[in-house]
């Protein structure tokens, strides 16, 4: 290998992890011109394929790429067409409706999406971790209460230097979310118990009992005039904000998003780069082949779960120390139910899941935007992320539909020779 | 062609062609059955012959061609139309619900009642006569679960009487029989010919076309490769019919002195099935490296819970298994493979490959912990490709790249992702298990030469076949497991097919040889 | 001591049945849907729609009958789309439910808004179906037992109607047998002429009909309103009832009754409870009751083999 | 196939029709804009969401307000939503219920142009002064309906025949168990014991606002043990509660706003706090100019909690618990008692 062919693609790679971290961290943060450096970095990645693999291969693997967004493309769009049916028939306007939709969702209120978005990508993660293994983690919910009990209680109590203050919450608050799905992780290996049935019910037990933890560190109840909350937590135990260093970015955007792309990221590595990863991936695929080759099914069970416990607690912690500062008591987030939305969406790539949550936390702000402005339900936000998780999902549907229309060609076509 | 002339044709076959996507499975087949005849259609794995039986049995429907019943054009949309013409198919994978009864499994779909109920007790009454008449005895209120083999096959044909069958489809119904069951089969299905019942037998096997067939259709990739009947044609016609070539199998086994003592003993193994009982029992045998334990059996007579309790994944009862002069009886799965044991599974889609994972990820499976295929934590995804792409070339492997999901290729190439990945790390001991299960003969013969150069090598293989060719082909030494137990063990060459085929069935040692 | 164990009596026993009779019916439901194959999770979703429509149609028509037929109907069309997705789309079955189960959040919450103006809470329906309880004379001065099962509501008959025709359903008809062999073994079916998707929509589409009926008895049996959220996982408790009941209709019903009894024990407990206990301590009683039923029986007991399992028949190879 | 996809647009068409209602108007002419952010209870909850639009309405007629509603899913949508009405250009944003506080203060003081209302949300010192909070004294109107219960379950249970029983056994519902919850269910234990030292009262937690089927459930519970009157502070899962005396044929008492309606042979009165006229009054404000910071507590010296009127049941209420029910009103605006607010300060 001679140095300037090794040389070139290595600066390209820099430039484009450069390009892409700071067009991310504008975009995210409402610098809608961010999106040109990510735009850019893409143009470099096209290159630097060019360059290292040849034209040919380079236009190959975008052909291929574009073949995978395909589904998910057409499911959104087939979806959209159908909500545009529904609200004709119901008597909106779809075109206006549509319009504050997306102009609430991805301009106007684009820092409520980001918000929105980060936890999803968490749940999302944990979720995703779950499916890879072939479990089906529904009770993410329960985790991101113990994870936001956790980081309540310590962001109460902790009081060292900021940024390892942080870290150690993290740390200690998500462990606290992977034990509790111990639990559960323990009972499908040792009885067989459903982990659907099992993780579920963990879950409401979770959320019963956080009233009792609120009680305990709110203020006393006795004067308080307002909802059980907690106290606040320590102000150095906040999160940093986005406008700490681009003051034009909204107030109440923290970095916890930036925290979620990193994970989202570090899971990617760790579930296709790794030789952990692998394994859980081969348990999922086929268990029996993995025990076969000596896999430990159960270990990797057990060891899917915690991390999808972790996941889950993360998405607390974030949420506790950037968004809220304390925990209410009537806390029904939804991140658990939503966090499996994003995962099928984004058909449990880690990557996926950071566009998948963008994209729900998207449809919910501008839901909002939208109903305030147009008077249009919200509610038909969430009939349309139903269909186009189906549509999306039901990848059949499209194999389906397409030997229909061969058959059917292929009749008339044989009509006609007739 | 007037072969039997005196009879009546009841079932044609017209010019059937099917296209599967990716294969064409029957091109251009006609074929006639007359009443009360036994037909046999004899064909490799994967010749066509199930798919024929299913596009008449109407699960499939055939792209093009025709079927006539007594001269009359039929459709069979479903397996409903085909049975209520006539026909009656026992599967070479038995079609009964185990968790019901023998009595239910046989009424399925064509309950007698009332109003929607179920008369259980003019059901068992139908039933227990027909078994009568035809003297196929069972008990009808047994679970399927709790059934033989054999008594299962029995049941499958009294389903089909049930449902008036005057044409009755086998297919490969001696796969899973001991010889005996094969005989009392046999009985069974003359007398049905004797009430005017056709049959149709698939099968790969040659003696049992001889023995049992008027008439015998050979069929080879999805074509018609000739037709005859049995009595005039000798086995090596019909063998060169069916493979298109002179000899069946052809391996150049260079006969080779065992020098070294065993790599790998067991010393008296009993292990306990799934339904709680020691299906392996007392069981020893050696293995040196150089040479090829064959192990030649019937199916279900403990060869799978062997090479499980080998592997490491069923637990021993008592016994100990010896590598390299350790007792490795508590080591896991892991253990073993680090240690340079191979296993070529007998389910290679279930236990030897995760299909949707691609060729490189499974030709690193059970290494994938270890250098070089990775580091501390990462896996090297380089090496594991350039290591795939290098066995894709020494196997020759068809596939697209070795970035491929592994159920994209077909059964013969994922039968060599798995040789590939087991021969790559150098054994010192291999467990191989019905290595060419369902492929083509071109398969077969490759994954053969490619067993004995692994012989030459000095590996200690031991060898679980159903097949007793593969068994002959291949192995040094030959033992027969019988009931859990080796029941007698044989030097290559110093047998014959029809001595092994005795002890498979559980014949006692004759004390006079 | 005394008023401890007063509070084992006979309205402990009706409050019991009270509770479980919805987790009855969806458990029963579930119990032959599982049996034909298919796995639903999506009980908590097809009740909701049936509760909604239950109400809807009773203020439309004014009589609760036919809300309940709505209701039941509702269940069922709904869970068609759960038969469409699994059955001839091949969609895993996990997802689908859950699926289903967003999908229904927001189809009531839009038509709720489109009938009432807004969500949360519909109005009064005028007259629910509580109204039409009935006790069967005779029977229903046997003491103890007579109130409480021949002195009920119509939805509660209902569900003691149904078990008896489950277990007939399974037991003793044709359609149960083709139901029993769909879910243990598909193609054995197939091959002998009885179309599995069939019987596998058949399944779907009943156990959508009980979840209905469940919805349709917790809007206008037991309340007079549709809230959204008033099924409050009753449906997961439903699919756990299903399997410590061992996949039989039977059992089902009496995992639900005592789901319902630990939930009607719980509220007695708080109300005797002298001390300062949160009363957290009590609500997670029956969750934790569950876990350790679905942990401590799903051994004894067999799902049915190809629960769960996709079924093609023409496979490309 | 073709005809089958017809008759699915010919239903679909049938449907639409029958659904189709018109969107609703956008900014139409003139007033300033008065809006309101529900919580996740949402309109429809015939509990302090629904009152506080009925003073919106008011408002609208009294004083030519455009009325804006938007309802939250979730309570990362209360920022938004708030944020979103300011920048929209209302003058008042009304954000209803407890739960949200945090959200309607830090709004508050980022959209420092625009004035905000919390109804059952306090202030503390520091708080940005365009924003209200507006309270109730919960624990007084619960405790009216203490003396009204504790009365009735014992020395006037002769007063509504075949409604109460001899037991002197009366029972509370609670949703989940936040403040405001707690002041009702402890000034009603307090009213009750007041003029009736040896009444049960038993209380039942539900952790839910939404469970209809649980509230019915617990309150059948009680009136198994022998209560009669069943007070519930547990918005839609309360309603569940009211249907269940219903059924059984005792008395309950409302909550929140005059819920007669629910019931009317059944719900004897309401304990109210008159969130329509506190809602008004804080548009008004907003209109006349005259808004002020701080907190706004409508307790029963304004007039703005007690006891709703008892219809049909009026008749048959004694003059003389009309009498104790005066005098404790009188007795409170004087100051002459004082009433607990919270558990730790009363004995269960």
């Amino acid at each position: 290998m001679n140095n300037s062919k090794k040389f070139l693609p290595g600066l390209f790679l820099v430039l484009i992890i450069v390009f892409l971290i700071l067009g991310a961290i504008l975009y995210l943060a409402a610098y809608f011109w961010g999106f040109f450096l990510i735009l850019l970095a893409g143009i470099l990645y096209f290159i630097r394929q060019v360059i290292t693999l040849g034209p040919a291969e380079a236009k190959l693997n975008v052909k291929l790429m574009g073949k995978k967004l395909m589904v998910p493309v057409v499911g959104i769009l087939c979806s959209m067409i159908l909500a545009i049916l529904i609200m004709i028939i119901t008597g909106y306007d779809p075109l206006t409706v549509l319009k504050s939709l997306f102009y609430g969702g991805f301009i106007r209120n684009w820092h409520v999406s980001v918000l929105n978005a980060t936890p999803l990508i968490f749940t999302g993660l944990s979720i995703a971790i779950g499916f890879k293994a072939g479990l089906f983690n529904i009770g993410a919910e329960g985790q991101y209460y113990i994870g936001t009990m956790a980081a309540t209680y310590l962001g109460l109590k902790l009081g060292l230097p900021p940024f390892l203050s942080i870290v150690l919450i993290y740390l200690i608050s998500a462990s606290a979310a992977a034990a509790y799905n111990i639990f559960p992780a323990v009972l499908k290996v040792k009885t067989g118990a459903h982990e659907v049935i099992t993780t579920m019910m963990f879950a409401h037990i979770a959320r019963y009992l956080s009233p009792i933890f609120v009680l305990a560190n709110g203020g006393d109840p006795a004067t308080s005039t307002h909802v059980y909350v907690t106290d606040e937590i320590i102000r150095t135990n906040f999160l940093p904000y986005f406008s700490s260093f681009l003051p034009e970015a909204n107030y109440r955007l923290h970095i916890g998003i930036l925290i979620a792309l990193i994970t989202a990221v570090a899971i990617n590595f760790f579930l296709n780069r790794s030789k952990y990863g692998y394994e859980i991936r081969a348990v999922g695929a086929n268990a029996d082949a993995a025990r076969a080759q000596g896999i430990s099914v159960g270990r990797n069970i057990i060891l899917a779960l915690v991390m999808g416990g972790f996941l889950a607690g993360m998405a607390g912690v974030t949420e506790t120390l950037g968004l809220n500062h304390k925990m209410f008591q009537n806390l029904d987030a939804g991140y658990g139910f939503n966090g499996i939305s994003v995962a099928l969406l984004a058909g449990n790539h880690p990557i996926g899941i950071i566009f998948t949550s963008l994209l729900w936390g998207a449809l919910d702000a501008g839901g909002q935007y939208m109903s305030r402005t147009t008077g249009v339900p919200g509610a038909i936000v969430e009939i349309i992320k139903g269909m186009i998780l189906f549509l999306i999902v039901a990848k059949y549907i499209y194999s389906w539909a397409g030997n229909r229309l061969v058959s059917r060609r292929k009749a008339r076509a044989e009509e006609g020779l007739a | 062609m007037a072969l039997t002339g005196e009879k009546q044709i009841c079932l044609e076959m017209l010019s059937i062609v099917k296209q599967f996507p990716k294969v064409l499975a029957n091109n251009n087949i006609n074929i006639k059955l007359y009443t009360g005849e036994i037909l046999a259609l004899l064909g490799e794995n994967g010749a066509g012959k199930s798919t024929l039986m299913n596009i008449l049995y109407g699960l499939y429907k055939p792209t093009s061609g025709e079927i006539l019943l007594n001269g009359q054009a039929v459709t069979f949309a479903s397996p409903r139309d085909a049975i209520r013409h006539g026909l009656g198919m026992v599967h070479q994978h038995f079609m009964l619900v185990e968790t019901l009864t023998v009595t239910e499994n046989i009424i399925l779909g064509v309950e007698p009642g009332r109003g929607g109920f179920v008369d259980y007790k003019a059901a068992r009454e139908e039933v227990r006569a027909l078994s009568e008449r035809y003297h196929l005895h069972v008990d009808l209120d047994e679970k399927i679960e709790n059934l033989s083999v054999g008594l299962q096959q029995r049941v499958e044909i009294l389903k089909a009487l049930y449902r008036k069958a005057k044409i009755l489809i086998l297919d490969e119904p001696t796969a899973v029989l001991t010889p005996q069951e094969v005989d009392e089969l046999f009985v069974v299905i003359r007398k049905l010919v004797e009430t005017g019942v056709s049959i149709i037998i698939i099968t790969h096997k040659l003696e049992e076309v001889k023995a049992i067939s008027d008439r015998v259709y050979i069929l080879r990739r999805g074509e018609i490769t000739g037709v005859h009947r049995t009595a005039e044609a000798t086995k090596a016609q019909l063998a060169n019919y069916m493979v298109g070539r002179d000899v069946v199998l052809t391996v150049n086994k260079v006969p080779k002195e065992v020098t070294k003592p065993p790599v790998f003993t067991i010393n008296n193994l009993t292990v306990i099935g799934d339904n709680k009982i020691p299906v392996v029992k007392n069981l020893s045998l050696a293995a040196a490296p150089g040479e090829i334990v064959g192990i030649a059996g019937v199916d279900g007579n403990g060869q799978a819970e062997l090479a499980e309790a080998i592997r490491g994944l069923r637990r021993i009862e008592s016994g100990s298994l010896l590598y390299k002069d350790k007792i490795i009886n508590g080591d896991s799965t892991q253990f073993r493979i680090r240690k340079k044991m191979g296993y070529v599974p007998a389910d290679r889609r279930r236990f030897g490959l995760v299909l949707p994972m691609t060729i490189s990820e499974n030709m690193a499976l059970g290494h994938h912990l270890d250098k070089p295929n990775a580091g501390w934590f990462n896996l090297c995804r380089d090496y594991m490709q350039s290591n795939a792409k290098k066995l894709v070339t020494d196997f020759d492997i068809r596939t697209p790249g070795v970035g491929v999901p592994a159920e994209q290729l077909s059964g013969g190439n994922q039968q060599k992702v798995i040789l590939a990945r087991e021969f790559s790390w150098t054994p010192e001991f291999l467990l191989v298990s019905q290595p060419t299960r369902g492929l083509d003969v071109g398969a077969i013969e490759y994954i053969h030469t490619q067993i004995l150069r692994m012989r030459d090598n000095d590996v200690a293989i031991l060898l679980i076949s159903l097949e007793l060719e593969e068994i002959f082909s291949l192995s040094d030494r030959i033992l027969i497991i019988y009931e859990g137990q080796i029941i007698k063990e044989f030097q290559a060459g110093g047998t014959n097919e029809k001595e092994v085929g005795f002890y498979m069935t559980g014949g006692k040692e004759r004390s006079h040889e | 001591m005394n008023t401890f164990l007063a509070i084992f009596n006979a309205d402990l026993l009706v409050s019991t049945i009270r509770l479980a009779t919805p987790i009855a019916l969806a458990a029963i439901g579930a119990t032959i849907c599982e049996r034909s194959g298919i796995v639903n999770i999506a009980m908590e979703g097809i009740m909701v729609v049936g509760a909604f429509m239950a109400v809807v149609f009773t203020f439309l028509s004014g009589s609760p009958w036919v809300g309940l037929v709505a209701g039941i109907l509702g269940g069922g069309i709904f869970s068609l789309i759960h038969g469409a997705a699994t059955i001839s789309l091949h969609m895993d079955h996990t997802v689908s439910g859950a699926v289903l189960n967003i999908l229904a959040l927001g189809v009531t919450r839009y038509l709720m808004i489109l009938f009432y103006g807004h969500p949360g809470t519909t109005d009064s329906i005028p007259i629910s179906l509580k109204a039409y309880q009935f006790a069967i004379p005779g029977l229903s001065r046997i003491p103890l037992l007579g109130p409480l099962l021949f002195n009920q509501t119509p939805i509660v008959y209902l569900s003691f109607l149904i078990l008896i025709a489950a277990t007939i359903l399974m037991g003793k008809t044709k359609t149960g047998l083709h139901i029993r062999a769909a879910g243990e073994h598909p193609l054995a079916l197939e091959t002998i002429g009885v179309s599995v998707y069939k019987i596998r929509y058949l399944g779907v589409f009943i156990s959508g009909l009980l979840s209905g009926a469940a919805g349709a008895y917790l809007s206008i049996e037991n309340a007079v309103s549709f809230s959204e959220g008033m099924t409050s996982g009753k449906g997961f408790i439903a699919l756990a009832a299903m399997i410590s009941g061992g996949w039989s209709p039977i059992g089902a019903y009496l995992a639900a009754l005592f789901f319902g009894f630990a939930d009607a024990l719980q509220i007695r407990f708080q109300i005797m409870s002298r001390v300062r206990i949160p009363a957290e301590i009590f609500i997670i009683f029956p969750y934790v009751l569950c876990i350790i039923a679905v942990a401590g029986l799903v051994r004894r007991s067999r799902a049915p083999k190809a629960d769960g399992k996709d079924f093609m028949i023409e496979k490309s190879e | 196939m073709k005809k089958v996809l017809l008759v699915v647009l010919m239903v679909c068409l049938v449907a639409g029709i029958a659904f189709a209602r018109p969107g609703r108007e956008g900014a139409s002419t003139g007033g300033a804009v008065m809006a309101m952010a529900t919580d996740v209870g949402g309109l429809g909850d015939k509990s302090f969401n629904d009152g506080a639009y009925q003073g919106l309405l008011l408002a609208r007629d009294r004083l030519g307000a455009q009325v804006v509603v938007v309802e939250s899913k979730q309570q990362t949508d209360y920022i938004p939503n708030l944020t979103g009405l300011a920048e929209d250009g209302a003058r008042l944003v009304v954000a209803v219920g407890f739960l949200m506080e945090e959200a309607v203060k830090e709004t508050a003081t980022h959209n420092p142009d625009t004035y905000f209302a919390g109804i059952d949300i306090g202030t503390n010192p520091g708080d940005p002064s365009n924003f209200q909070g507006v309270l109730f004294n919960e624990h007084e109107c619960g405790y009216l309906a203490g003396v009204l219960a504790g009365l009735l379950t014992q020395q006037y249970a002769s007063a509504i025949p075949g409604k109460l029983n001899s037991q002197n056994t009366i029972g509370v519902v609670l949703g989940m168990l936040v403040p405001a919850v707690e002041r009702y269910e402890v000034g009603f234990i307090a009213g009750a014991r007041s003029v009736n030292p040896t009444v049960n009262v038993i209380s039942v937690t539900t952790d839910s606002f939404t469970d209809q089927a649980r509230g019915k459930e617990a309150a059948l519970a009680m009136i198994d043990q022998g209560a009669d009157i069943v007070f519930h502070a547990a918005g839609q899962t309360g309603l569940g509660s009211i249907n269940a005396c219903d059924e059984r044929g005792v008395l309950a008492i409302g909550v929140d706003i005059d819920q007669n309606a629910v019931a009317p042979n059944t719900v004897v009165t309401s304990a109210m706090k008159d969130i329509v006229q506190a809602t008004y009054l804080v548009a008004e404000s907003v209109a006349n100019g005259t808004f002020a910071g701080g907190t706004q507590v409508y307790g029963i010296d304004r007039d703005a909690v007690g006891l709703a009127p008892f219809h049909g049941f009026d008749s048959q209420i004694p003059q003389a618990v009309k009498d104790r029910i005066a005098a404790a009103i009188a007795d409170m605006k004087a100051g002459r008692i004082r009433i607990p607010t919270s558990r730790a300060e009363i004995n269960r």
